[in-house]
């Protein structure tokens, strides 16, 4: 027997019917449908488990403000935990499961925290379990957080895939319902560029849901007629099961699309959902207004929903929750429910109405003056009881109870900008405030305009409004214009245990509790009771807490405060917002043009900022890295190797004043240097403190190329930039990067003239008294492209850098190991780099850690104090330049076979090992097949004055204690006599 | 946020890199007879205002034209956008 | 002539093409590019040598003008000159020789891997890669904004034809982005 | 009234009556020996701790709204010392152990868990960042252990090590670092500093500092003025705007940092971890929500909000750490307003005001300095001399040079 509780009617397609499982069962249902909708009409109606104390949990509304019925949508790796099914779209083979309940729904063991409630009162745990110290950590702490939490993860990465897009438009509008719908054809008609976005799959809002009239339509063909005259305007987007989300600086709002939630599977390459910054010059809020429940005995029981989603249940998805239905309100809304249940035959045992002057009705009951003041039903609602006006209570038999304690306009947007809203009298509500986000203005309900024919107007003026639209507004159709007035009743006195959140089981007393301690703040009672704190942020229960904290304050709502929310108006995947920037593509990959080439030689490559780079190339035989690196160093420093080094930055500087420039950015000075001749530089932070350090090549009095460390290449170009617009607006210096621009290797070893001998066309001249130590020129190679030699070199070796266009990289550098093959050429990656630098004592990034000053490198001298260079002035601070101040040196293990470790401090040979005592770190640290002896350079306090001393290098972290030596950083050739070779 | 460019109109905020107080124009004079103190309020004392702040932002994914953006650090509404180059030379920077 | 063999940015030795849906994505390898910045006080000067060069006048702030040489606008007083590269190769020292010690010019054309990505429904596919406003992208205009976090120029050359100019180093990342947003959005 | 289960159960079945407001809501006195400006975590512990510890009897907290509201109240709840600098190590270890006896000497249960931090790195030079910094923290007198990729993997098994971008090559974990619950932090501080005779005194807005020939006479604010012997201004994010008052500059720029969580869910992470390839930090809470930050936003901004591309920065980072949370559902996000100092360092000092004393610029590290804040801050108002393991903390350490920059990226506040 499926689909108990399905009428007739409703905007479902009968002629398919779908099969779905939900804790294992299978049942049926129709297109249309939600998850919600689909299970009351199978009758069931306890889906899940309240967070706290593991009361059983119906559905309470039919949207995406539900508390209550939240599920585990799907499964394996694609399980969703914490789903609403009152918006998840049913779909064939759907398979869903309660949560937080074991070892199932029915028989859940933690329902025995219910019968603890009264020990488990609002903020407990604050004040016990403190003794004794251990048992926190290792016994209460553990039992709370296996409790924690509702749905659980597959602990599987998710398969899917998301998008992220960004659409312009000159009006937003949030929400297609009456309101929303109508300022579209306002706008649209106007010619406006429009985007309507709504969360459901149906616009409509209310309307969807309602059986009056507008015109000579029913309202939900009148909401179709306007979503086809919607979808054929070309101006307008119609975007629905959008949900947007939150609303940002500057008219920028976020939306997310749900475009595979309710496929079965998703379609090869497309989304899941897609996160929309939408761009707007102006944004309409049309978001509607939520309704809010009253508080009494027990009203929590699976059956008791609000008023307006039983309606909705019955009109549009032809479904009812029970056969008996009841009614709790204190507005008339409520009694609309009563009317269109009837409508459709289904028994209303009564409309209990707390009002004395409520209406009548010739169609069923209606107790005035009345209020429930319990109910019973253990997984579901069987009876309330109702305390008359006379005293005397009555008992009524009913599987359903709609309850309706009047609407809250959906604000949240007005207060993503931290907006307050402000109190309406009339509506007994919070209405937009003042302060809107800039560019927002709210219409219908969401504005406190409650009747359907003022949503309509109020949608189209608001659509007018914003685009200043002087046309005359489109006629509207008859609709229901009752005047709304709402006289609060939030919760029913004398009960014991009545609920306001009812996923986070927080009660009237805990509030009262909450104040009766001193928590009397909203964020006080919200974070001291968690009301408000669950998955559907409080959407239906704040307003009641912050009410009856007035109550017992005896201050007004405003006075006690505002309920303001934040983003994401409803829960977003972590997913959405990350889209493809994940896995691989979380950052681009930077690839050198021979890039291919080094992997079909085996090599490894090492990620250096967004870059790959080949760390080292191992041969078949060779079976640990140190031997690859080993090799090629001894081969490179034998004879000749080349290495990738495209990866440095580098920039073009050309103008007249390009020397002039690079005296201010440079400590060192550069107005000498001679055309055809390269020079070191050392760059400073205006702070004092080395920012990089690179080389400058002066191809022409107006022209230099400079580089920098491959990490600080997008960094000092912006420096530069800032230098240039900034500080020196009228200097004439033009900069660009031509980083990608040229292919570029280091060739070093004894042998690197000859091999370049072999490439480098007859007509240049690169002996070495043509083209000396910190030469640099154009070239050509290979009979005749073009190509920039540099004499530069960071091995210490005699060695060059000759950079030939990007394209031809992959070519050149096969061409290189063809001519070296006579010389045993070797390519070496940045390990070996990083030994041979380390052999020659050249700081690099270890040594440039963003702390240290020239002098600390040992490069004092290069700071010119005859010019204006950035970060002289302050380089000169005291502390930075007292006697101790820590200096680069080198670190040698007394016995060669001792690891030295970078990380590890330094001490004297005797005292205390404490920071107290602390002389200095090592900075980087490397095996030299040079000296077979590892090695390391250092930063010591006074360093460079303690040559040959010996000093304890400690590394608790490792497990490390050492006895070095302190030496010249330069291990090797320190005269530099094969560098100038 | 939305910059809008002098150039370029309205671009995104995340294509601009944000240095700070746009004060940081005022690199004081390196041969002053106080140039130690006045570098040192120059990098290291900001007003920081809780209101309308004029700050340096650079387009790094767009032109590469620094800018100097009034901006009011309580409610982020821009009300000036100015190419930092030509606030510069309005401040008296040349070479 | 020298005998090195160039490959593309993709790696290839010849250009890659994909098509999704009836638009295609392919490589554009042969493109000679240069820069050129004017000279403080210059800019005039530029702008009339530039129009001799281009043989029309020179593009304003986000647009491109050109047949054969064509430029488009890369920043203040600052342009991109792009020309076929077989006729071109040496773009950069044309340039120079055009406009003199009124601008600075440099070589830019490995520095940049070029996909023209053509057919209909173009703007879907854009939407999903950068936030510019699709409303204003009009033929002839240029924007740079960033796809994936890689910084990039987009040409509008027609409403069925726009071209990506990325980083060469980064071409497999903004090929695999582009492809991407065409099997997602078509 | 002393809590314990004790007096839970016994209240519950005496119907709750007997609970007692946690904190009086005094009105304020006309004059004080010590006003702290601020109730937040920094200011009621310093209450707290003048107090109980330096025996200070006539002190007063003002706050402008409600005690607890302002970041303590809004971060992602991270206790850990694992710094690098000598002037950093020493004071936040001093905080660890604060921390670690915290809830017996307020009587009130902070949660705090020592699930421990762990720290990615994904380079070389990462790990070599690392050594000297876990060698610094164990020289200090903390916890340091240095963990590779397998001995991470085997701990945590769900982070991506199998298509990662930038592989997990190890990490350098704290065993003691942790959480606490944020809230209960204040409001422990408030509940001890008030039962020793605090006046603490809520809703009570600033306006004003009473400074005469160069002496700080008290403070005008919303309920009138409030003499005192000693103002201490305890109040991170807002420091400008209040030593503005004083007519002081400060090296400190206030910037807007985003938190987030996730919906509950069943244990999934046991510790707190940090990325170190992207902006991404995260542990989970009690209640089973996935606590989650990165960067700031990065422009200045008293706003209290923040925008979406550092929510998908953030996200980006998560995704590509732990792929395992794509389907958990980002719940609410919200924005604090930081200190930012000029190195990413704290200052706790006189000020050239006579009897104004300063304390901010906590930066993002402001949460796990509480105790120790508090307790050094007391100290210098009591003592007039720095706590001892708070001596770098000085206001003019950037006119000598003595910078205290962890990160290394020198005078811009939004990079630390």
């Amino acid at each position: 027997m499926t689909q108990t509780n399905r009428l007739s009617g409703g905007q479902i397609d009968r002629n398919t019917t779908l099969n779905f499982r939900f804790d294992n069962h299978s049942y049926t249902a129709h297109p249309g449908d939600t998850l919600a909708s689909a299970l009351l009409a199978n009758d069931v109606r306890l889906i899940g488990r309240s967070f706290k104390y593991h009361r059983p949990r119906g559905l309470l509304t039919a949207g995406s403000e539900e508390p209550n019925g939240i599920v585990e949508l799907r499964t394996g790796s694609r399980k969703e935990p914490n789903t609403r099914a009152t918006t998840a779209e049913i779909f064939d083979g759907l398979e869903a499961h309660s949560q937080n309940r074991w070892p199932n729904l029915k028989f859940d063991a933690l329902a025995v925290n219910d019968l603890f409630s009264n020990f488990l009162s609002a903020g407990f745990y604050y004040k016990t379990f403190m003794w004794p110290a251990a048992f926190w950590e290792k016994l209460y702490e553990p039992i709370i957080r296996r409790a924690a939490g509702l749905g659980s993860l597959s602990m599987e990465a998710d398969p899917d895939e998301y998008d992220k897009g960004f659409r312009h438009c000159d009006l937003l509008i949030i929400g297609a319902g009456p309101a929303g719908l109508m300022a579209a054809l306002t706008a649209g008609r106007a010619g406006a560029d429009v985007i309507l976005a709504d969360e459901d799959f149906t616009p409509g809002g209310r309307l969807n849901s309602e059986t009056y009239a507008l015109g000579d339509h029913s309202a939900p063909a009148w909401a179709a007629q306007a979503v086809a005259e919607l979808t054929s305007m070309p101006n307008v987007r119609l975007m629905t099961r959008t949900t947007v989300i939150g609303a940002f600086d500057h008219g920028i709002y976020g939306a997310v699309e749900r475009t595979g939630d309710h496929l079965p599977t998703l379609p090869a390459g497309k989304p899941r959902q897609i996160l929309w910054r939408i761009y707007s010059q102006k944004a309409l809020l049309c978001a509607g207004a939520t309704e809010r429940p009253i508080a009494f005995e027990n009203n929590d029981r699976p059956g008791i929903m609000m008023a307006s989603a039983l309606r909705t249940y019955a009109n549009r998805f032809a479904v009812i929750a029970a056969p008996r239905v009841a009614v709790f309100t204190n507005n008339d809304d409520g009694h609309r429910t009563a009317v269109d249940l009837h409508a459709k035959g289904i028994k209303v045992a009564a409309v209990i109405d707390v009002r004395d002057d409520a209406p009548s009705s010739y169609d069923y009951e209606v107790l005035k003056g009345a209020q429930v003041v319990d109910t019973k039903g253990r997984h579901g609602l069987t009876f309330v009881e109702v305390a008359m006006p006379g005293g005397e209570t009555r008992t009524l038999e009913c599987g359903a109870l709609g309850v309706s304690g009047g609407w809250n306009p959906n604000v949240h947007l007005t207060c993503h900008q931290r907006g307050r809203p402000i109190w309406n009298e009339a509506l007994a509500a919070f209405v937009p405030g003042a302060d809107l986000p800039v560019g927002l203005t709210v219409a219908g309900a969401a504005n406190g305009v409650m009747s359907t024919y003022g949503a309509l107007q109020s949608g189209a003026e608001g659509a007018a409004k914003a685009l200043d639209l002087t046309s005359a507004l489109p006629d509207l159709p008859d609709a229901e214009d009752a005047p709304v007035t709402q006289t609060p009743f939030w919760y029913v006195q004398g009960c014991k245990r009545a609920w306001l959140d009812q996923q986070n089981d927080v009660t009237v007393k805990d509030v009262k509790l909450s104040y009766q301690e001193g928590f009397r703040s909203v964020e006080h009672l919200k974070r001291y009771t968690t009301l408000g704190m669950a998955t559907d942020q409080g959407k239906t229960s704040n307003i009641g807490g912050l009410a009856i904290m007035a109550e017992v304050a005896g201050k007004s709502i405003p006075e006690t405060g505002t309920t303001i929310f934040r983003p994401p108006y409803t829960p977003v995947p972590i997913a959405t917002f990350a889209g493809r920037m994940k896995g691989q593509e979380f950052h681009p990959t930077r690839l050198t043009p021979s890039h291919h080439w080094a992997k079909e030689r085996g090599a490894v490559f090492v990620e250096v900022g967004n870059w790959l780079r080949a760390q080292w190339f191992p041969l078949p035989d060779e079976t640990h890295w140190r031997q690859s690196v080993d090799r090629e160093v001894r081969q490179t420093r034998a004879s000749v190797g080349v290495c990738d080094c495209t990866t440095l930055g580098k920039i073009d500087v050309q103008g007249t004043d390009a020397a002039a420039f690079l005296n201010r950015i440079y400590a060192n000075g550069f107005a000498k240097l001679a055309v055809g001749k390269t020079r070191y530089g050392l760059m400073l932070r205006e702070d004092g403190i080395v920012m990089d350090d690179g080389t400058a090549a002066r191809l022409a009095d107006d022209h230099f190329v400079v580089t920098t460390t491959t990490a600080n290449a997008v960094s000092v170009y912006r420096h530069m930039e800032f230098t240039r617009q900034c500080l020196f607006p009228d200097m004439d210096v033009q900069l660009i990067s031509t980083t990608d621009v040229w292919a570029q290797y280091a060739v070093a070893g004894p042998n690197s003239r000859k091999l370049l001998q072999k490439i480098v066309d007859p007509e240049f001249d690169i002996s070495n008294e043509a083209f000396p130590f910190m030469a640099c020129g154009n070239i050509t190679v290979c009979q005749g492209l073009r190509a920039r030699l540099f004499r530069i070199s960071f091995s210490g070796e005699l060695a060059y850098e000759i950079a030939v266009p990007s394209r031809y990289g992959d070519a050149l550098m096969r061409r290189l190991m063809d001519m070296g093959e006579e010389f045993d050429v070797v390519p070496y990656g940045t390990e070996a780099l990083g030994v041979m630098r380390i052999e020659k004592g050249h700081a690099a990034g270890n040594e440039l850690n963003g702390t240290t000053t020239a002098l600390n490198l040992g490069m004092a001298k290069m700071v010119s104090k005859k010019k204006d260079g950035i970060g002289s002035t302050l380089s000169e601070r005291a502390a930075l330049n007292e006697p101790d101040a820590l200096a680069l040196v080198g670190i040698k293990p007394l016995e060669p076979e001792k690891k030295v470790t970078a990380g590890g401090h330094l001490m004297n040979i005797d005292g205390p090992v404490d920071t107290a005592h602390d002389q200095g770190y090592v900075t980087s640290a490397v095996y030299s097949p040079i000296l077979n002896s590892s090695i390391g350079l250092g930063l010591m306090k006074n360093g460079h004055a303690r040559m040959g001393e010996r000093m304890r290098l400690v590394s608790p972290l490792t497990d490390l204690t050492i006895e070095v030596e302190i030496v010249s950083a330069h291990f090797v050739d320190p005269k530099g006599e094969r560098l100038r070779a | 946020m939305i910059i809008d460019h002098p150039m370029l109109g309205p671009r995104d905020a995340s294509e601009f890199t944000y240095l700070g107080d746009a004060s940081l124009i005022d690199r004081p004079d390196w041969q002053a007879d106080d140039a130690a103190e006045a570098f040192y309020e120059y990098g290291y004392l900001r007003d920081n205002p809780a209101g309308e702040h004029q700050e340096l932002w650079y387009h790094e994914a767009g032109d590469r034209s620094w800018l100097v953006v009034t901006r009011n650090t309580l409610t982020h509404e821009i009300s000036k956008v100015e190419l930092a180059r030509d606030v510069a030379r309005a401040r008296g920077r040349s070479k | 002539m020298h005998d090195l063999v160039a490959i593309t940015a993709l790696g290839g030795t010849e250009p890659r093409m994909d098509t999704v849906a009836g638009v295609t994505c392919s490589e554009v390898p042969d493109v000679a590019l240069a820069s050129v910045a004017a000279r403080m006080g210059q800019e005039n000067n530029v702008i009339k040598a530039l129009e001799a060069l281009i043989e029309t006048p020179v593009p304003d702030v986000g647009q491109s003008a050109g047949a054969v040489i064509c430029a488009f606008w890369a920043g203040p007083d600052q342009w991109m000159i792009e020309a076929p590269q077989d006729s071109h190769e040496g773009i950069a020292t044309q340039v120079k020789s055009a406009v003199g010690n009124a601008a600075s010019v440099t070589e830019q054309t490995d520095g940049w891997t070029r996909f023209d990505l053509s057919g209909p429904n173009l703007t879907a596919v854009l939407e999903l890669l950068s936030s510019l406003d699709l409303r204003k992208a009009t033929t002839g205009s240029v924007t740079r904004s960033s796809i994936h976090h890689i910084g990039c120029f987009v040409l509008f050359r027609t409403p069925e034809l726009f071209s990506i100019y990325g980083p060469r180093s980064s071409a497999g990342s903004l090929h695999h982005a582009i492809l991407t947003a065409m099997r997602s959005a078509l | 009234m002393r809590y314990s289960g004790f007096q839970v159960i016994k209240q519950a079945l005496t119907g709750h009556k007997g609970w007692k407001p946690v904190w009086r809501d005094p009105a304020p006195k006309s004059h004080y020996d010590i006003v702290i400006i601020g109730g937040g975590g920094h200011g009621l512990a310093t209450a707290h701790y003048l107090a109980k510890v330096y025996g200070q009897r006539r002190v007063a907290v003002v706050e402008k709204g409600w005690i607890g509201g302002g970041n303590v109240g809004r971060n992602t709840t991270i206790i850990r010392s694992n710094y690098l600098l000598d002037g950093n190590e020493h004071f936040y270890e001093f905080s660890l152990k604060l921390w670690e006896g915290l809830e017996r000497d307020l009587n009130y249960n902070a949660m705090i868990s020592q699930r421990g931090v762990l720290n990615l790195y994904h380079s070389d030079g990462q790990r070599d960042a690392y050594i000297r910094r876990g060698n610094a923290m164990i020289l200090n007198g903390a916890d340091a252990e240095l963990l590779d990729a397998d001995q991470v993997r085997k701990e945590h098994p769900y982070l991506n090590f199998d298509d990662a971008r930038f592989p997990i090559k190890g990490g350098l974990a704290q065993r003691r670092g942790g959480t606490a619950r944020h809230d209960a932090v204040a409001w422990g501080f408030a509940r001890s500093a008030d039962s020793h005779g605090v006046d603490i005194i809520q809703n009570c807005e600033v306006t004003g500092l009473r400074i005469e020939n160069g002496k700080c006479l008290g403070v005008e604010t919303s309920k009138g003025f409030i003499g005192a012997d000693k103002v201490g201004c305890a109040v991170a994010g807002s420091s400008g705007r209040v030593m503005g008052m004083a007519g002081l500059r400060l090296p400190i720029e206030s910037h807007v940092l985003q938190a987030f969580v996730s919906e509950g869910l069943k244990p999934v992470l046991p510790s707190v971890i940090t990325y170190g390839a992207g902006h991404f930090y995260v542990s989970q809470s009690d209640k089973g929500g996935l606590v989650f930050g990165g960067d700031l936003d990065g422009y200045n901004s008293y706003a209290q909000r923040g925008n979406l591309p550092v929510v998908e920065d953030v996200c980006e980072g998560g995704m590509s750490l732990m792929p395992i949370i794509g389907r958990a559902r980002l719940l609410r996000m919200w924005g604090g307003v930081m200190d930012m100092s000029m190195d990413g360092s704290p200052i706790i000092d006189r000020t050239p005001v006579d009897g104004l004393y300063f304390n901010g610029g906590w930066c993002y590290g402001g949460f796990k300095a509480t105790p120790a804040s508090g307790h050094c801050f007391a100290h210098l108002l009591a003592r007039d001399a720095p706590h001892p393991v708070a001596t770098a903390y000085r206001l003019d350490r950037f006119r000598t040079g003595r910078m205290i920059d962890e990160k290394g990226v020198g005078n811009q506040p939004n990079l630390h």
